[in-house]
């Protein structure tokens, strides 16, 4: 069974349906693109996923547990993490105390957390800015900071919204390898992006949404040679 | 309990809560276009009631004359006070903020003693005194005129909101300061528009309030913690919000006090107050955070 | 170093003090403690985890009313009815947090404003706790069994305590896992969240711990003061001034209400001292324009203003450097049209 | 038309954008390139007036405007679609509209901006009285791109209108941007899409830690080494 | 030339500044008279003018001191009175719960604390050995009100009827409550609805229904200044309006309460303590009332007329111990026996009892007519009769 399951989860807001039915799944260790047209309802989906909105209708389940409609800290519980799209730093802290901060949710002990939070820099490349007030961090450096933290809960799955919008191609590249070191970890990915290059080279399966139905499923390779997709999505 | 002093007191609560809400939608204007809570609210409301006082003593002039006088003081006032004071914590975290206006609320206080001492005053016989029968009804005329008072200034400023040029601009100020200084918008001009007219509509109720209610220095005191109700219950920032959760609150506690004892009128109006914001956290009308 | 050297000072100063200084000062300086012990109580939950509450006049005036009417009418130690006090207060903040944890920003400050005023309002009203006439606390029993003294010094040492027993939890608090959790709260509540932090459960345990030591100064007050009403324990003006200290001070940091305290109560005193005299409400005005004077040009409070000071002047030699160097190593350098 | 000379600009204490001089001539596009952070955004925010210059100039059809406030400078037909949208979240597609031609003063003819702006935003004619903050990233671009345009700039300055758009409305975006230049406006434009804002850019500058480090016509900059080993990762 | 040194403690700023500034002015005429004489009124105290002729003709001088109406701040300045400025002793603090605190602190320290006007019963009820209180307190004023109801049955044959009450809910109102509830069965009277109001409220109009819909004949009221006013408004803007409204001083008898509402304030009759027509009986009263006149252009209140008698017991019993030992000045106290003749107050004299309360004190009524505070109770002392009932709103000229 897969890691994580989406089953015919639907998503309405008034009058407004921004899922419909919409099912598909997340093998641990792989990463999955999630792509469409914009208002296609990635990030609606997303929030689904993570605990921020109730699903309307459909099930969630992460590793055989039924995770739809609980609340975002429950999911983080249970092994769902996240990124924002502006990065929600902890700006009273340092780099260090932010994943720290998210480091407690395995120990309560500040020494242990220190430790656990210094491997996460490190892996993120920011040993450096350790005792650095987070808010003299540039953007990108806080997006960094902001995986880091994601991480150090330890989740089973990272959800990123549009991480590499605003890069340009060679700074996309880097990103793309920190995506495969956290997949060397084990940690499943479910990325929403626009810039292609940038989830194309490396998903093991991409999700295409329109108008809140999924209108494809499969390998970058199907996904993007698959008439539907090029009309809704990729323009000719 | 009769009918009619149900009907009576029906009445009198809906006249007190229009000027509530006259009081309120000064407060929630301020804070829907700055974000800031204007303690010293009261303080404008006392000096709206003094000015109509001192006109009315010295001059001989009635309220219902000066009341445009009044208005335009305390405009001015409300834009002096932006530029001196309040431009230099827009920026500020919300707690300073909130302490600046809790010091001119103080400072409004002392300076009002010294001025005009703690004395109490009123206006006696002006053109709207005495009280008149309404459908059956015995209402007081300086409250009547209040409260069309009230009604006609909530509709001027909801339409300025609503259906002008400068509303739209103050509308979006309120959202985004800079993207609204990218639309060729004065930010500046517009704040300080919002404590104008913020300041203006506590001057409207003062200069409406001085005709029934004593006067002195601390009389805001009386009237703040029920503006902030009705504010926070309207939705903050919410004009239609404020006038029908201040008529609300006028009925509620007016009702509430004849029907389970006075002094737990204003225990009411908070506990439905906080009962609302369980199940509306934005308030009545409030937009979603 | 540096810090065990200024404890020793403010120790040697601590100790010396009451020798030093008549019963007059001795009181101001009592205040001054009281204060800021309110300030450092009110610090956890306003300060380090951002809910500003502005009613927390309802858990000092309920510390003050459950010691006195235990010792009142049960004849209960006031030792005991201290901790009586701060644990009723407890169990009040879970009833206040419920009610107003799920407002935001100001709804949650006005929310706060509204149960502090009910709680006035009951206490107004209930027979049994002396309604608005209010209790006087029995001068009889006297020493520190009973907590009660004739003179200013023993309350000079029990305010004391009492403010370094509330900043020693602080600081215990603020190094623990729950100072990381209420900072997250505070910065940013969603990305708290999706890091595991139910915000609903932290932010209530900073306010109980809060609530349980704004108690404590209450009992403290009803002890020294020995007589309360609700006005005088319960009122509005008593939570903002909580508030007010840490603000001046710099909220979120351990010491900022005690510096705080220090400013407004010296401001207060002495306007008064000097102007109050008057009648002609001088003394108001100075002290509101102080207020004014320190929230708009020390919008974080004076410590809050000094650390970024330092923090400032580092970061701009920081940045020279930095820029010194990026110019050094860029590459390609210089304006060349290609 | 909009000439910056020796600009300098600084948050607080630190320094932003040490040294930027650049051109626009009428009637052409120009796009700015670089990595992130350095100084690209900031820039466009101080022709704006949204950032103050802490030396240097800035001229506008030979008027110096630095020191002018920002709300004054958009008469003059500066316009900036700004990074991250930056809509009025609160109100309606149409009342954003309006209020992007607030300063103009043909009132009558606002209405039939706004109708163009529908046509050629057919997803906003759809949306028209839905509230901005809801609509979808993409949406919000558009919206705040169509803003922008209703002011009747002379010169639009975009900061990243790709970002958060689907392929195939980028290259639309790039296509009104085009269109908007071809009715005589001039363009500055920050992007991170290179290959796509230098493909349309008649004039290229790079920009690197606050500096202008090269120049040159768009097809110069993309055929560049440097650039390609920098930016392009090839 | 020796100075003694009295702290006085009032409400200078704040909720209570009106009353202050009106009691301050009584002060600084007692301490000019004691310090400087009042030629031509003999009988006054210290007319002569030569300060304490115990202590070698020193004079005093009044420390005033702010309390905001604030306990803690009251009981802080009393502390700094005494260790500060070393006062003798203290006089003070108007609002109960203020009084409260600072003869607390009196009390520890050992200074005599004089207090005029505070009106709880439960002052003097603490067996303090340092407090002393010259005004009668709520109990005797409620106990007044009744023997009046009672008397005017008796000699006049009106009865009261049905009666309510409108207290303010603070401690001066729900104290005044209770022992009207106590007592009202004593005094056979049908107390049909009691009603009671926070003071700082915004409208009356649930109240003056609820009494309404009582259809009293006389209410009695306790309310401070805006609260009376408003009340009286509302009053009238319902038609509302018993035989008798039977007010409890403060607010009714505040300077600005007749000033305010002119004729609308006509015929309520308040309890005082004080009335300027008082003066046939005791020509002190016109006499120091003129000069108090002339210098602050209004006349005594029965506030500032307590305030004024409580500064010149304690000065007559500094006088009296001739040490400025407070230990002294409380025996002198203690001892205190002063005829009613040497005061301005239309009471028998001061005399303490054992908790330091004044037994000679003694409440009067006043009705409010033609703008003047008429004295109608005591009938003995009476200079007017009881305008019985309140002529309807719209007959009046
Ligand atoms: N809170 C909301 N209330 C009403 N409508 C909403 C809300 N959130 C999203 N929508 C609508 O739901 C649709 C899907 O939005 P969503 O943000 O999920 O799109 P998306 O796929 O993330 O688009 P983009 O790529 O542009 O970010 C959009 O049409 C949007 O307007
Ligand atoms: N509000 C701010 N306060 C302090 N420093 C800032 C602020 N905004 C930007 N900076 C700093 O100014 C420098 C230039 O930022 P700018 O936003 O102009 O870069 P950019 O080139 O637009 O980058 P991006 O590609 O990320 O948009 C950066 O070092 C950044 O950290
Ligand atoms: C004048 C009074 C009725 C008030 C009284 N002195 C008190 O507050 O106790
Ligand atoms: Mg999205
Ligand atoms: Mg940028």
């Amino acid at each position: 069974m897969s890691l994580l399951e989406v089953k015919q989860v639907s998503k309405r807001f008034g009058g407004l349906t921004a899922n419909q039915d919409v099912s598909f799944s997340v093998d641990a260790g792989t990463v999955v693109g999630l792509i469409g047209p914009n208002g296609a309802g990635k990030t609606t989906m997303f929030n689904c996923v993570a605990g921020y909105y109730v699903p309307s209708a459909g099930s969630i389940q992460l590793d055989g547990r039924n995770i739809g409609g609980l609340p975002p800290e429950a999911c983080a519980r249970a092994g769902v993490a996240r990124t924002f799209q502006v990065a929600r730093t902890f700006t009273s802290m340092t780099a260090c105390e932010n994943v720290m901060a998210a480091a407690m949710l395995l120990q309560h002990n500040v020494a242990k957390a220190r430790t656990a939070a210094m491997g996460w820099l490190a892996f993120a490349n920011l040993q450096r800015f350790a005792d650095k007030p987070a808010a003299s961090m540039t953007i990108s450096e806080q997006r960094r900071l902001a995986v880091a933290r994601a991480l150090a809960i330890e989740p089973k799955i990272l959800l990123m919204d549009e991480v590499m919008a605003g890069l340009n191609p060679s700074e996309v590249r880097e990103a793309v390898d920190v995506v495969l070191k956290i997949r060397d970890r084990g940690i499943a990915c479910l990325i929403v992006e626009h810039v292609l290059e940038g989830i194309m080279p490396i998903a093991d399966k991409i999700v295409v949404l329109d108008r809140g139905v999924k209108i494809a499923e499969g390998t970058p390779q199907q996904v993007s040679n698959d008439p539907a997709v090029l009309t809704a999505y990729l323009g000719d | 309990m009769t009918t009619e002093i149900l009907l009576q007191t029906l009445a009198s609560g809906v006249l007190i809560g229009l000027i509530y809400a006259l009081v309120a939608i000064g407060l929630t204007m301020i804070f829907g276009v700055m974000d800031i809570v204007n303690f010293a609210h009261g303080e404008f409301l006392m000096l709206g009631m003094y000015s109509t006082f001192w006109l009315f003593s010295l001059y001989a002039l009635d309220p219902m004359i000066t009341l445009p006088l009044t208005v335009i003081m305390l405009f001015a006032f409300g834009m002096l006070l932006y530029k001196l004071v309040i431009v230099r914590i827009i920026n500020a975290p919300m707690l300073s903020q909130i302490f600046t206006t809790f010091g001119i609320m103080i400072l409004l206080r002392g300076v009002a003693q010294f001025l005009w001492k703690p004395d109490f005053r009123s206006i006696e016989n002006s053109a709207v005194s005495g009280s008149v029968k309404l459908l059956g009804l015995q209402l007081g005329r300086p409250q009547l005129v209040a409260g069309l008072g009230a009604i006609v200034v909530t509709g001027l400023v909801y339409f300025f909101l609503n259906r002008t040029r400068l509303g739209a601009a103050l509308e979006a100020t309120a959202s985004d300061k800079e993207a609204a200084r990218l639309m060729g918008i004065d930010s500046h001009k517009m704040f300080a528009l919002a404590w104008g007219i913020g300041a203006a509509c506590a001057g409207a109720a003062g200069g409406l309030l001085a005709t029934f209610f004593p006067i002195f220095p601390d009389v805001g005191a009386s009237f703040i913690l029920l503006a902030f109700v009705v504010v926070n219950l309207g939705g903050f920032g919410s004009v239609s919000g404020a006038f029908w959760a201040g008529i609300l609150v006028g009925v509620i506690e007016v009702m509430g006090g004849l029907l389970l004892g006075p002094q737990y009128k204003t225990a009411i109006v908070l506990v439905l107050f906080l009962a609302v914001l369980m199940f509306r956290p934005q308030g009545l009308m409030g937009k979603k955070a | 170093m540096k810090n065990i050297l200024l404890s020793a000072v403010l120790a040697a100063v601590a100790l010396a003090l009451p020798s030093v200084v008549d019963a007059s000062h001795l009181n101001t300086v009592i205040l001054v403690l009281m204060a800021a012990q309110l300030g450092v109580a009110w610090n956890m939950v306003g300060g380090y985890a951002g809910q500003v509450s502005l009613g927390h006049a309802a858990f000092y005036g309920l510390g003050a009313y459950t010691s006195t009417v235990l010792l009142i009418n049960f004849g209960v130690n006031p030792w005991l009815g201290v901790l009586a006090g701060g644990l009723v207060a407890a169990l009040l903040s879970l009833a206040f947090g419920w009610s107003c944890f799920r407002l935001k920003g100001h709804y949650f400050a006005m929310a706060t404003i509204a149960v502090a005023e009910l709680v006035q309002i009951f206490f107004t009203e209930w027979e049994y706790g002396g309604a608005a006439v209010g209790l006087y606390v029995p001068m009889d029993k006297h020493g520190w069994l009973w907590m009660n003294f004739a003179t200013k010094l023993p309350y000079y040492w029990l305010a004391l305590g009492l403010l370094l027993l509330t900043l020693a939890a602080n600081w215990w608090i603020e190094r623990s896992y729950l100072g990381y959790y209420f900072r997250a709260i505070k910065d940013e509540p969603d990305a708290a969240r999706s890091i595991g932090i139910n915000i609903a459960r932290y932010k209530q345990v900073a306010l109980t711990v809060s609530a349980f030591f704004t108690a404590l100064g209450g009992s403290l007050y009803a002890q020294k003061e020995l007589y309360i009403d609700p006005g005088s324990v319960l009122s509005t003006a008593l939570s903002i001034k909580m508030a007010l200290v840490s603000i001046l001070g710099g909220v979120g940091t351990l010491l900022g209400p005690v510096v705080g305290s220090v400013i407004l109560t010296s401001i207060e005193e002495f306007s008064r001292i000097l102007f109050g005299g008057s009648g002609r409400g001088t003394d108001v005005i100075i002290y509101a324009s102080l207020i004014i004077f320190v929230a708009v040009f020390y919008p974080t409070g004076i410590l809050g203003w000094w650390t970024s000071f330092k923090e400032r002047r580092a970061a701009r030699a920081d940045a020279s450097r930095q820029i010194a160097a990026h110019a050094a190593t860029a590459q390609p350098t210089g304006k060349e049209a290609v | 038309m909009l000439e910056i000379t020796n600009l300098k600009v600084c948050y607080d204490d630190v320094l932003a954008i040490s040294d930027v001089s650049l051109k626009v001539e009428p009637g052409k596009i120009v796009a700015m390139v670089g990595g992130n952070g350095n100084g690209k955004s900031t820039t466009l925010r101080a022709v704006a007036g949204l950032n103050a210059a802490a030396a240097g100039s800035i001229s506008f059809n030979g008027q110096a405007i630095h020191r002018m406030p920002a709300h004054k400078r958009v008469p003059l037909g500066l316009s900036l679609v700004p990074e991250g949208r930056r809509l009025f979240p609160g109100l309606t597609v149409l009342r954003n509209l309006e209020l992007g031609a607030f300063t103009r003063l043909d009132k009558h003819e606002v209405k039939s901006g706004i109708a163009e702006m529908l046509d050629l935003f057919p997803i906003l004619k759809e949306r028209a009285s839905q509230l901005a903050g809801t609509m979808s990233g993409g949406e919000q671009q558009m919206l705040a791109i169509a803003r922008g345009l209703m002011a009747r700039p002379k010169l639009l300055m975009l900061d990243e209108p790709s970002w958060g758009i689907a392929p195939k409305f980028v290259t639309k975006v790039l296509d009104v941007i085009q269109q908007v230049n071809q009715t005589g406006v001039s363009i500055l434009l920050v992007e991170q899409n290179l290959q796509k804002a230098l493909g349309i850019a008649h004039y290229g500058y790079v920009i690197q830690t606050g500096r202008i480090v090269m120049q040159g016509t768009g097809q110069e900059l993309l055929n560049d080494e440097r650039v390609k080993k920098a930016y392009l990762g090839l | 030339q020796q100075e003694v040194k009295i702290g006085v403690i009032y409400p200078l700023t704040g909720p209570g500044a009106a009353v202050g500034a009106e009691l301050r002015s009584a002060l600084e005429l007692a301490a000019d008279i004691i310090n400087n004489g009042s030629p031509g009124i003999a009988d006054l105290p210290f007319s002569a003018g030569k300060g304490l002729p115990n202590l070698k003709g020193a004079k005093i001088k009044l420390v005033f001191s702010d309390h905001q109406a604030n306990p803690q701040t009251g009981a802080s300045e009393a502390e700094r009175l005494i260790t500060q400025e070393k006062v003798v002793a203290i006089v003070g603090a108007y609002n109960s719960a203020v009084t409260a605190t600072a003869s607390q602190v009196a009390e520890r320290a050992g200074v005599p604390f004089l207090n005029p006007e505070s009106s709880s019963a439960s002052l003097t009820q603490r067996n303090f050995k340092w407090f002393f209180r010259t005004t009668p307190h709520d109990d005797l004023f409620v106990h007044n009100a009744f023997e009046f109801l009672k008397e005017l049955e008796a000699k006049k044959g009106i009865k009261p009827g049905v009666v309510v009450s409108l207290n303010e809910n603070g401690l001066w109102g729900t104290e005044t409550t209770k022992l009207q509830t106590k007592l009202a069965p004593e005094y056979k009277l049908n107390l049909a609805k009691q009603v009671m109001y926070p003071a700082k409220t915004t409208q009356l109009t649930s109240e003056v229904q609820t009494l309404k819909a009582a259809n009293p004949n006389l209410v009695l009221q306790s309310s401070y200044t805006a609260d009376a006013i408003l009340s009286m408004k509302t009053y009238k803007e319902l038609g509302f309006l018993p035989d008798m409204i039977l007010a409890n001083n403060a607010g009714f008898t505040d300077t600005d309460f007749v000033k305010t509402l002119g004729k609308d304030a006509e015929y309520v009759i308040t309890r005082e303590v004080w009335a300027l027509d008082l003066a046939s009986r005791n020509p002190l009263i016109k006499q120091v009332n003129d000069l108090f006149n002339s210098r602050y252009k209004i006349n005594f209140t029965g506030n500032s007329s307590r305030t004024f008698t409580g500064l010149m017991v304690m000065a007559d019993a500094i006088n009296r111990a001739g040490s400025t030992e407070p230990e002294a000045i409380r025996k002198a106290l203690v001892a205190t026996d002063m005829p009613g003749s040497k005061l301005i107050m239309p009471w028998k004299g001061v005399k303490f009892d054992a908790t330091g309360q004044n037994v000679l004190g003694q409440g009067i009524l006043t009705q409010i007519v033609d703008g003047k505070y008429n004295t109608v109770w005591p009938f003995n002392l009476a200079a007017r009769d009881v305008v019985w009932p309140m002529p309807k709103w719209d007959q009046r000229k």
